[in-house]
């Protein structure tokens, strides 16, 4: 059960094993957790069967778990995880619990997070067609992440207007506003990491340190972005720097990838692989890897 | 409250649908997210071609797309609308895009919020959320307020000195349609699992539409009055459709049909799949029993209760 | 929340009193009303002498008139102090008429609206009740403001054009101590019956005690979540106290003690009367098993259940 | 099963029974009711089992009920009042219905009502003893009704202060600000009935018609106000006058005993008896007459 060494070349898991794990980690014992939708619900429960067995989730259809769910669930509303819950509430419970600072943490996605962590679900502005990028497969839905799992990518893009209709906030504009610290997932490309989103659905540092307190906001901001290629992490001045890179990922190509210049140390650590424990405990809850292959 | 004392209220999907979801209404629907979603009803405001409807709901798993592609809809109050399992909704994605359906974003607690302002009988409740968002800008719904009391905030955080505010507006909808696992001939019903905003979007409404798994006896809602989530008397049309929130779940009866869903997302992708998939499911059947059938035995028994997981008993004697 | 994570929390009364209830605290008690009052929790609270407590709650049925009697308490903000079944609580009447007990007045609706307000972290929350009262004025807890969307109000009645509301500020209290049918060792907690203001004053207060009939395995609490009322993680101590909210009735477990209210009602209308009782019931005895002792099998019996009734079976499984 | 005829002097049901069958009269089929406190918890069992058998009842504490309760309650989170209520609900969710205007009639007590149907169920300034009034059994309690139920008489008053301290509101300043009507129950003595209330603990009309719309009412006021000789109704003008006078009772007397110039017309209504059908329902549920001897 000790962690294997990182690897670089041949990495022994998946993209999304290594995203799920790592949000996993920035849950901590004993900590309220707002999960959110989609990669983060799988992050929870291996949280909980790994070194997070206190922590608490929240799920804004109004379920409180202390357990896992049992089995895997494709929405926070599947019968598994309304069975051996804690508590069944409504919506306005857990948003009340999230607004009055009850929650250490939530969790996002989103079609594009800009330079402040802010984060946009809603709608793009495209102004013609950008050379070699597939929009449709980015914008495909506004939690983002869902962008990782084969069986939801979108073949067949249809967009001519000017701009690209997302789902929306769902309860992301809520988390980001409201809960002590809040972790983005997504996709890394220039195109869903702007320097400026164009609509902000998700506050996170706005345009800079002190802007949160200015607009009224009571805590919280981003915590991490969890990215195809790197940990994002938010320095005191309010915008994002490269907190590590995935195992086989360069510094460069994330920076080639980044919308902005994106601040980075000399000496950029790498994203810790997924111990065996956290391996096996996504493996034996998305057996099909439905969310992680 | 007194009219329509004697008017029996329990009526097929068809007759409670043309009785109470005119042209031109504001309808809530999927108030408990992805459980319990009354696609039933939708289907048949479908098949009865309703226009101009203001769809309004926190996420909508689904049928909202349904709906728009249907051409039922002139505008849509929601936080999230798509399908939660595999992304995009196609219908909703081109009316937006290519033909101006009216969309006023919401959040999922704003639109909760909004929703309880009406049920409390207020013109607004106060949030901190939203705030520098571009969710509450040219939003209707949303007005800066301060706190009439300097130096107290209800937030723990010892940052929040803040004394700015949303108020959110209340949204009065015109009908809100739920599904739940049981309910008596009167309207009174129980429900279980995760409420979302049900409980607000019923006493906001002027008029509720509930659909139940089963019609029980008073004496079964009765039994336990901590279970009721709609008293009667709030209820204008009590329906039952057995599957009738299929292909999402409703707790002790069915679980999600998750197969339907990725079917649903690969068969949509234009207006003319999305029709040949309507003719199919929604068009092509006259009533729930109909749609059930189409589903065939094997697949509604493979979605049935495979272990039964009853409540602890909670003895209300005396 | 990562404070404390591995401390027990299952204490007995006293223990919970002691570490949770200092000297000074505000203390929101008798949340359900006339069920459930957490009679245990107060009257160790009197043995334990605690002084300058702030007394929180609706109504009282009785328990703050004890305390008060007992000298714990320095402020009450309530709705309604008394025996609701005799009238008049002679020491409430007597500390306030001559000694100066300070009294904020509230409404049972402002009274939950102000906890509502802090449960929900948000500084106030807004009514159309009390206006033009005298109960809102000079009241720190009411300020009248108006609402920022003109011509839009959420009350139904076509005569409400008014834009004027009271906005009910935060009340956010120390500890809330609630008496439940059963709860697991981490406190989370089962309740049926009438829940009054308990779901927001637990989530309101800073810390939490629950008091339960029995304290019963996490499965029997997991196997009903709807019937969970408090989640464990909001909960600092749970205590197991059988017949801890006698005379006060506990839906399927006793009956109310009707005998008991007339007989304090007789018994109390002095200080040195008061004094007395409170000798014999309460410092006469060192716990609830002294007290139920006291009580006798003979009246306990008769409080009992009769008659069962149970609940309809709710099946959670898929 | 039909009325007996109208009594005067050798009246053949009590005070108690008289003011319940008179609350529960105010009550119409199909309504939705706030029953609150004390005696109107008898008079909507009445109701229910007499003419009103589709009314509603609204309980503070969050009980809904369609069917009356099996038996006797003393007060509304009594456990026959829990048994087979059609929904437990929350305080706020109750109230809320109250304010989104979806009560028709709610019932309050009172210490003192004045001429303009406001309600003072808080604190009562005292200077000096009045000839020959027992202050004490006046003021016993907020609710003030059960003043009539001989075991609740306080038999050893102790007022030395310049005022006396009532139980205060409970519900009745929310029921009187947001019901679309409201009937009140008290004792008819001068002292009860001031012209001007030294406490607004409920609004009637303020001090005449407009008042509750100037502020910000939303709807509502006094509709009736059934006392031990009287049934007080209320005009446009906001202010009270005399629908009728209990059997046995003066016009005189009840003008003698209202602290104000009580509007009344040349011919006074006599309060209808209860009906033979009314009594058996009062006295089969209140089998000891606890609130209605």
């Amino acid at each position: 059960m000790t962690s294997p060494p990182h690897i670089s070349e041949h990495i022994d898991c998946t993209l999304g094993e290594l995203m799920v794990a790592s949000a996993a980690r920035e849950i901590r014992d004993g900590e309220v957790v707002f999960v959110g939708m989609r990669l983060p619900l799988i992050a929870f429960v291996v949280a909980k069967r790994t070194h997070a067995p206190n922590a608490v989730g929240l799920f804004e259809n109004g379920v409180i778990r202390t357990t896992p769910a049992p089995e895997l669930i494709y929405t926070m509303a599947d019968p598994p995880n309304i069975l051996g819950a804690t508590q069944c509430l409504d919506m306005l419970s857990v948003m009340s619990l999230l607004q009055a600072g009850r929650v250490d943490l939530g969790f996002l996605g989103a079609a594009e997070v800009d330079k402040f962590g802010n984060l946009n679900s809603t709608v793009v502005r495209v102004s013609g067609h950008v050379s070699g990028h597939d929009f449709s497969r980015a914008v495909r839905d506004g939690q983002g992440t869902g962008a990782l799992a084969p069986a939801a990518v979108d073949r067949q893009p249809s967009t001519d207007g000017q701009f690209v209709r997302l789902p929306g906030s769902g309860g992301a504009c809520d988390i980001a506003s409201l809960a002590k610290r809040f972790v983005v997932l997504l996709e890394h490309s220039k195109r869903r990491l702007p320097e400026r989103v164009s609509y902000i659905t998700s506050p996170g540092n706005g345009d800079g340190a002190g802007w949160r307190q200015r607009v009224g906001l009571p805590r919280g901001g981003p915590s991490a972005a969890i990215t195809t290629k790197a940990v994002l992490r938010f320095g005191d001045d309010g915008e994002a720097y490269l907190g590590s890179v995935h195992p086989g990922v360069t510094v460069e190509d994330v920076l080639a990838n980044t919308g902005w210049k994106l601040q980075a140390a000399e000496d950029v650590a790498e994203t810790p692989s997924p111990s065996s424990t956290e391996l096996q405990a996504i493996r034996e809850y998305d057996k099909e890897g439905f969310w992680t292959k | 409250m007194v009219d329509g004392l004697l008017m029996p209220k329990q009526l097929s999907v068809s007759d409670a649908i043309a009785r109470f979801v005119p042209d031109g209404s504001s309808v809530v629907l999927g108030c408990q997210m992805e459980q319990m979603i009354p696609f039933a009803a939708g289907h048949e405001i479908m098949r009865q071609k309703r226009r101009g409807l203001t769809l309004i709901g926190p996420i909508s798993d689904m049928l909202f797309d349904q709906m728009i592609g249907a051409g039922c809809a002139e505008r849509v109050i929601a936080a999230w609308v798509g399908n939660v399992m595999m992304g995009s909704a196609y219908n909703f994605r081109r009316k937006v895009e290519q033909e101006g359906l009216q969309v006023t974003d919401m959040s999922n607690f704003t639109v909760a919020l909004a929703l309880q302002a009406a049920a409390m009988g207020v013109p607004f409740l106060p949030t901190l959320s939203a705030l520098g968002s571009d969710v509450a800008k040219d939003n209707e719904f949303f007005a800066e307020i301060e706190s009439p009391f300097p130096g107290s905030d209800g937030a723990r955080s010892p940052s929040s000195a803040t004394k700015k505010l949303h108020a959110v507006k209340a949204l009065r909808p015109d009908v809100t349609i739920v599904h739940v696992q049981r309910a008596d001939c009167d309207g009174n019903a129980h429900c279980w699992g995760n409420f979302g905003i049900m409980l607000e979007a019923v006493k906001a409404a002027k008029c509720v539409i509930v659909v139940a798994e089963e019609i029980v006896t008073p004496e079964v809602i009765a039994s336990d009055p901590n279970r009721t989530v709609i008293p009667g008397f709030l209820v204008s049309a009590v329906v039952e459709a057995p599957l009738g929130a299929h292909p999402s779940p409703v707790q002790g009866y069915y679980k999600r049909d998750d197969a339907y869903f990725r079917q649903y997302h690969e068969q949509t992708k234009t207006q003319a799949d999305f029709d040949a998939w309507a003719q199919r499911w929604v068009h092509g059947v006259t009533d729930r029993a109909g749609y059930v059938a189409l589903l065939g035995e094997c697949r509604v028994k493979e979605l049935g209760v495979k272990r039964h997981a009853y409540a602890a008993p909670a003895d209300y004697g005396y």
